[in-house]
């Protein structure tokens, strides 16, 4: 087995609000290694972007707050060390990719700029020779005429190119890890396609450690090794990708699978995860899931599930599932 | 040419000590106008007191008033000579004067300087003063309206007669026994032969014949700098090296130089009346009465018709209160400004206050219908605030209904020239020669020219062209008395107050404060 | 009055994403906040001032002795008493009348003024934009104080609805500009469009989908402008062309006795309630600017 | 871009003449003779006051006095006021006491507001964002006159730190306490403008991108932040400046700046239809070309709007 390169362990994020702090990540742990790609799945507001936002210190910061936890990359702890030294390793050695490249790209400014500013602040290269690399990059990514396009302005470039370019300028430095938020919800289907086979052969490539943050269990499949389900700040179930979706333990995980359309299901209503995720301000007690689960019993209340080890590689948060034995062995 | 460079080498050799005489020799002052920049000066094209003051002090007059006795002296006359009738009179200059650029000063300067001015076409502001002169009318034919007048074949009055190089002789059109005392105004000021060939020419580089000359160019924007001219040979001559005249528009931005000590002299604004005293402890003056204040009732509105009425908004009035806000202000209690020869302490019978004899003259005259409206000038930083008080006292002691507008004089003006202003306004005058015809004639004789009533009474035309015709000064007074009583009965205006001025002094000097002339910056003393 | 409205309008154009903010929401969250508790009841008593003087002072402020004239306070006379011998606080508290009028009517009169035209202009690009825009340039390109000096010095009479038609003439076209852009981004919404598809008419679209959803902008700049309005009375009192009397303002009052320094009673007091009640507007302006800024929601 | 110049040039004119049009019959429409309030103290004959009508074609109807009056415009032959003043002096004279003023006044204001409000926006909540937010409201709750007649008494008269009027003492000294109050006041606007930008700008997508790129806060400020956040600044910096020319009436009387304002104040009052329209068509054109330059100015800081 490759190195750990990032290692999150027992990370808790509040943010304070007006009506008292919320907790938005708790407890949460998950790692990744050379060459692996890391799905973190979960619906919006389940904090699997505050996570790794909170560790590369980009969260707003208040009125979000890390309340404990470690990110060791190679043994450092991101989160203990000072803004200069994480400073060196994000960006440089771990960067990010997001959501939505129109906004997350600055408009005023030309994309070449953008990603020269990487290799003029971490490689200390001068204006035309990082100019000169940005355009490779550019190139890299398949941008047709990269040379040219490299002054134009992110308004110029289409959703799909504007992602292309928002790789660029993340793998610019050839990065060990490489966060992708959500990188292709924005875009449809076959661009989403492309952008995705592109990051497993720069992946490939590069040897590098993907975490792939995500709501599309379909993407999960495509291209995760292993993933991390969340649900109301907490880590539901970890399991490799092939495991999870054929043996979810969680009914959480369950839940999403079932209601994803496939061709068994043809001509049947897609079935639906009855109700709506919780509000952080009001998650109920005990397990967060119990008020929409269908196995739901008394004790669920009573105390958050911890997460355990249910088979090896496999963990989950689920007291039904990991007390008594599933309906299915495992 | 010669002449005039030999005065400017001879005031060098004077001691003046830092030659350029820029305001920085020993006996200088800066003395502050509130006023908007003068854009010209010629006494005979301006009748504004901003530019009467600067011309005071580089053009002499005929005659002047002393300011220690209140007789007429004389300047640049030898003489002021009536026939027996008043209506012909004879000046004599006095020889050796000359103007400042050298040339001496003649008979014919006064007679082509006024006949310029009475040409009705160059639309020169003190062309009515000659309206009395014989011979005006056919320089000032009537036009009709919306055509532009033309200059006429007559270029001179009838009546100016040129006697000699040093005399000249004035025909009236009627016998008129003040026209003595009307000839120390500086509207009358001579311009010598090179200005007369082309005024515009000399609007920024007038030559004056006064004590003072200007101190270099003078540009549009800047200060007016003067120095001492040391051709001038008439009495008179104030005691300043140099003066300077700064425009300061807002009167009360003037008043804050001075206390930031920049300005020699100001006048103190109408807002400061109260605190000037202890502002400037040790720096200010008050003259005598400048002028008197009324209100004004429309006699075109036949509301004010019946007098009785116009006694109970007299008597309505507290004039003690009133003075009291104006500040300086003392009560009036006739037509006439209370230094002036023939004044009456007391000639107005409806002037002191009573609330319950004001109502019940009011009911005599079958009270007054609909609101009363007051009008006061926008422009004035008093004028709304002495608008409120009148009404207050009207409102509350007559039991009107009292409403104001606020305009600009202007509009108020034309409103009161066209017969259609609606209601009370406010007026003063301030005399341009020490007579009290000079009170009388302009305001209430039939179509005078300050008649801001419109008021008109035969009786007292008559009066008053029989004053006019009386060659003895007393006597003549007393037939002036008589039209003051007419007017006081009839009451076309209601006298308020007359008030003085203040000023402020720097420490450097000490106006000259008289009874008769007020009190001059011009002619303050140096310490 | 013309620079806060600017400031306010690109302050509020940030947030300006149409969206619809339930009432009751909206005011939980701004009574949650002691400075707009505390500053609509200021205004409350303003307002109550206004409306009904003669619960708060006994006097008569018509009731006037020039011997008094600008007099310290006195047993029975708080504020002292004014230029003319008026008892001070009866004129003082009159004169909320035509100042809150003022602030009010014009500040509203703005508001519905560009509301209207600028929903039109935004909604309907083309002959009704260009006439309103054109309309609005040239009262752009003329300085506002020299449009109020010239008509307010021509009118016969400049009764308080005068001057607040003046003020509407001169102030409408910043709101407008304000209102059309964001009208531009609301207008291709889904919720309009769907709207346009099932064939609901246009004044309706405006009224119950466009409307709603662009006002609040223009409602945040407008309330933090309310209190610019009380100083621009005050400022046309200086320049000769202010309230007349017998009406009393703070405006005018201030603009009077600005200039008499040895008695500060006189300008302190109405200087007092302007800024007062400005601050209040604006505080509450603030707040409802806050509220409806969606990083605060939630 | 020259496409773009003439053609908001000609879009100008159309306004320029409603402007100009506007303003000479508002001023038409006034109540009052011209020449009555410049007779001074005495009646004024009626033969002069006929000679003095027709000299400024006071006599003629108004679309003549309109047109000559914009012919006088246009040839730069502007003749005299109703005073007697060459109008070209006073412009000369006037209009860099104005510029000097205004140029001041903005450089105070958009020192201090971006100053501020990007420290109070970047830091927001922090001690400066709360104090600069309580001073701005004080600062926008005085109305201009309390402030200008207060700063003239404390340090003019009281304190002498400043000329308390007049240009005498020359620029910078004599401009620089009506400047500073001007700019105070404008200050305030500017600044929470400025901060508000900021904040909005704080939270956008891209800066959590510069950041995840590993720029220290002073480049994120600096090259990414304050770039975008300009932009509503910038458009509002053009219309204060347009607004400015238009002529600070009350500062320059109070101040005794002999500028624009006041000649435009003299103007009205006397009912010189002809100077207000000079003045007016010289504020228009300034307004419009300084809006043309903020317009450039905004493409060029924005590529989304570039004009080519």
């Amino acid at each position: 087995m490759s190195d750990i390169l990032l290692k999150v362990e027992n990370l808790s994020v509040e943010f304070d609000t007006p009506r008292g702090p919320v907790r938005a990540v708790d407890g949460v742990s998950w790692q990744v290694r050379a060459g692996e790609t890391l799905a973190i799945l979960g619906e919006s507001g389940s904090g699997k972007s505050v996570s790794t936002q909170a560790l590369t210190g980009i969260l707003e910061m208040p009125p979000g707050r890390i309340v404990s936890g470690t990110a060791s990359y190679r043994g450092e702890d991101l989160i203990a060390m000072s803004v200069k030294e994480r400073r060196r390793i994000v960006g440089d050695r771990i960067t990010m990719v997001f959501q939505d490249s129109l906004s997350a790209l600055n408009p005023v400014q030309s994309v070449g700029k953008q990603i020269a500013e990487c290799y003029r602040v971490h490689r200390g290269l001068s204006r035309s020779e990082a100019m000169k690399r940005a355009a490779e990059m550019l190139d890299r990514v398949r941008i047709p005429a990269a040379a040219k396009r490299v002054n134009d302005y992110p308004h110029e470039f289409s959703g799909g190119m504007r992602q292309r370019v928002m790789l660029a300028m993340a793998l610019a430095l050839d990065p060990d890890v490489l966060i992708a938020d959500e990188p292709t919800t924005a875009l449809d289907v076959t661009v989403q396609a492309r952008i995705l086979e592109l990051i497993e052969e720069l992946q490939a490539e590069r040897d590098m450690g993907v975490v792939l943050i995500t709501h599309d269990l379909g993407v999960v499949a495509d291209v995760a090794d292993n993933v991390v389900v969340m649900y109301a700040g907490h880590v539901v179930e970890r399991a490799a990708t092939a495991d999870a979706l054929e043996h979810p333990v969680h009914p959480y995980t369950e839940g999403l699978l079932g209601s994803m359309p496939s061709a068994d299901l043809k001509g049947q209503e897609l079935p639906t995860i009855p109700g709506t995720p919780p509000s952080l301000r009001s998650i109920p007690s005990g397990c967060a899931f119990r008020t929409r689960c269908p196995h739901v019993v008394e004790e669920c209340a009573d105390e958050v599930p911890p997460l355990l080890t249910v088979a090896p590689g496999r963990d989950a948060a689920c007291i039904r599932r990991t007390t008594m034995p599933a309906k299915e062995a495992v | 040419m010669t002449l005039s460079l030999a005065l400017v080498l001879s005031s060098c050799g004077d001691g003046n000590g830092d030659g350029s005489g820029s305001g920085t020799g020993a006996k200088s002052e800066i003395i502050a106008i509130a006023a908007d920049p003068l854009e010209y000066i010629n006494p005979l094209n301006d009748n504004g007191s901003p530019g009467i003051q600067v011309a005071m002090a580089m053009f002499s007059p005929l005659v002047t008033t002393d300011p220690n006795t209140g007789k007429t002296v004389n300047v640049m006359a030898e003489s002021v000579t009536p026939d027996k009738t008043s209506q012909t009179w004879t000046v004599k200059l006095k020889a050796g004067n000359t103007f400042q650029n050298g040339q001496p000063l003649t008979a014919k300067d006064y007679v082509d300087s006024w006949n310029l001015t009475a040409q009705g076409s160059n639309a020169w502001k003190n062309n009515g003063f000659f309206s009395k002169v014989d011979g005006y009318d056919e320089l000032n034919p009537p036009t009709p309206d919306g055509a532009t007048p033309k200059p006429t074949a007559v270029k001179a009055m009838s009546g100016l007669k040129l006697i000699d190089d040093l005399t000249f002789s004035v025909k009236l059109k009627v016998p008129f026994s003040q026209f003595g005392l009307t000839l120390q105004y500086l509207g009358l000021a001579p311009l010598p032969e090179e200005v007369r060939k082309n005024p515009d020419a000399y609007k920024r580089k007038p030559i004056g014949n006064g004590a003072y000359k200007l101190d270099g160019e003078w540009n549009a924007g800047e200060d007016i700098k003067l120095v001492k001219w040391d051709g001038y040979k008439g009495p008179n001559a104030p005691e300043a090296d140099s003066i300077t005249y700064r425009f300061i528009p807002n009167a009360d931005t003037a008043y804050n130089e001075f206390l930031a000590g920049t300005v020699d002299f100001v006048d103190v604004p109408p807002t400061k009346i109260k605190t000037f005293k202890t502002d400037a402890p040790d720096g200010w003056v008050t003259g005598v009465s400048s002028g008197a204040n009324y209100l004004v009732m429309p006699a075109w509105d036949q509301r004010f018709k019946n007098p009785k009425l116009r006694h109970a908004f007299s008597m309505a009035i507290d004039r003690k209160a009133f003075a009291d806000l104006v500040g300086l202000a003392t009560p009036a209690s006739g037509l006439i400004a209370p230094d002036m020869n023939g004044y009456r302490e007391g000639a107005c019978k409806y002037c002191s206050f009573d609330a319950a004899k004001a109502k019940q003259l009011l009911q005599e005259a079958g009270g007054f219908s609909g609101p009363l409206n007051i009008n006061y000038n926008t422009s004035s930083a008093t004028g709304q605030i002495f608008a409120e008080a009148i009404g207050n006292m009207l409102r509350q002691n007559l039991g009107l209904e009292v409403k104001y507008t606020g305009k600009q004089g202007s509009e108020i003006g034309e409103l009161a020239d066209t017969r259609k202003l609606d209601g009370l306004r406010f007026s003063g005058w301030g005399h341009d020669y020490p007579s009290i015809e000079d009170y009388l004639t302009p305001m209430f004789k039939s179509n005078g020219d300050a008649n801001f009533s419109g008021y008109s009474n035969p009786a007292l035309d008559k009066v008053l062209a029989q004053g006019d015709a009386e060659p003895d000064p007393e006597k003549a007074i007393a037939i002036y008395q008589q039209a003051e009583d007419i007017a006081l009965e009839d009451m076309p205006l209601i006298p308020l107050y007359t008030k003085s001025n203040a000023y402020l002094h720097s420490a450097k000097i000490e106006p000259r404060v008289s009874k008769y002339v007020g009190v001059s910056a011009l002619y303050a003393t140096f310490k | 009055m013309s620079e806060v409205q600017a400031v306010v309008g690109a302050e509020a154009q940030e947030l300006g994403d149409g969206r619809t903010l339930y009432n009751r929401e909206l005011l939980r969250a701004l009574l949650r906040k002691p400075q707009f508790v505390a500053c609509s009841v200021l205004l409350l008593v303003f307002f109550t001032m206004a409306a009904f003087p003669k619960l708060f002072t006994s006097a008569d402020p018509r009731f006037c002795e020039l011997t008094k004239s600008r007099q310290s306070a006195a047993d029975g006379h708080p504020f002292g008493f004014d230029i003319q011998g008026c008892d001070y606080f009866a004129n003082v508290i009159y004169g909320a009348r035509p100042s809150v009028l003022v602030s009010i009517v014009a500040s509203f009169g703005i508001f519905l003024l560009a509301g209207t035209f600028g929903l039109m202009a935004g909604y309907f690009p083309g002959a009704v934009d260009a006439l309103i825009s054109r309309t609005a340039d040239v009262l752009f390109a003329v300085p506002g104080i020299v449009l109020l000096i010239v008509i307010l010095n021509s009118v016969p009479n400049r009764s308080i609805w005068v001057i607040v038609g003046v003020i509407l003439v001169i102030g409408w076209p910043a709101g407008m500009r304000l209102m059309r852009s964001t009208v531009f981004s609301v207008r291709n919404r889904e919720y309009v469009l769907a709207a346009r598809s099932i064939g609901v008419p246009p004044l309706r679209i405006l009224r119950k989908h466009v409307f709603p959803n662009a006002m609040a902008p223009l409602l945040a700049m407008t309330t933090l402008g309310i209190g610019g309005m009380v100083g621009l009375e005050a400022a046309l009192t200086f320049l000769g062309v202010g309230l007349q009397p017998p009406s009393i303002s703070w405006g005018s009052q201030f603009g009077v006795a600005a200039q008499y320094r040895d008695t500060p009673h006189l300008f302190i007091w109405p200087a007092l309630f302007i800024s007062t009640m400005t601050i209040s507007f604006m505080i509450i302006g603030d707040s409802i600017r806050d509220a409806l800024d969606p990083k605060l929601m939630r | 871009m020259i496409r773009f110049v003439a053609r908001r040039v000609l879009a100008a004119i159309p306004i320029g003449l409603i402007v100009t049009l506007g303003v000479f019959a508002l001023v038409f429409a006034m109540p009052g003779d011209p020449l009555r309030e410049l007779a001074g103290d005495k009646p004024i004959p009626a033969a002069v006051l006929a000679a003095k009508r027709a000299q400024y074609h006071l006599d003629d109807p108004f679309i003549v006095q309109y047109l000559l009056s914009m012919k006088d415009i246009l040839t730069g032959n502007f003749g005299t006021t109703f005073a007697g003043a060459d109008i070209a002096d006073q412009l000369r004279l006037r209009i860099p006491v104005t510029l000097k003023l205004t140029l001041l006044a903005n450089a105070f204001q958009w020192t201090l507001g971006l100053f501020f409000g990007i420290y109070a926006g970047f830091k927001r909540n922090g001690l400066v964002d709360k104090s600069l937010l309580l001073a701005t409201l004080v600062l926008l709750a005085v109305p201009g006159l309390v402030a200008y007649f207060a700063a003239q008494y404390l340090f003019g008269v009281e304190l002498k730190w400043f000329p308390v009027s007049g240009v005498l003492e020359g620029f910078p000294r004599s401009y620089l306490l009506p400047a500073l109050v001007i700019g105070l006041l404008g200050f305030a606007g500017l600044a929470r403008l400025m901060r508000t930008s900021i904040v909005e700008t704080v939270n956008a997508d891209f800066v959590k991108t510069a950041r995840a790129k590993g720029l220290g806060e002073q480049r994120v400020l600096w090259r990414h932040i304050l770039p975008n956040a300009l932009l509503p600044v910038v458009t509002f910096i053009g219309i204060d400046l347009a607004g400015m020319f238009g002529g600070a009436i009350i500062t320059e009387s109070i101040f005794n700046l002999p500028g624009l304002g006041q000649f435009m104040f003299q103007a009205i009052k006397l009912k010189e239809g002809g100077v207000v329209v000079l003045l007016s068509t010289l504020a228009f054109v300034s307004f419009i070309l300084i809006n043309l330059a903020v317009d450039i100015l905004y493409g060029v800081l924005d590529p989304r709007v570039r004009h080519v």
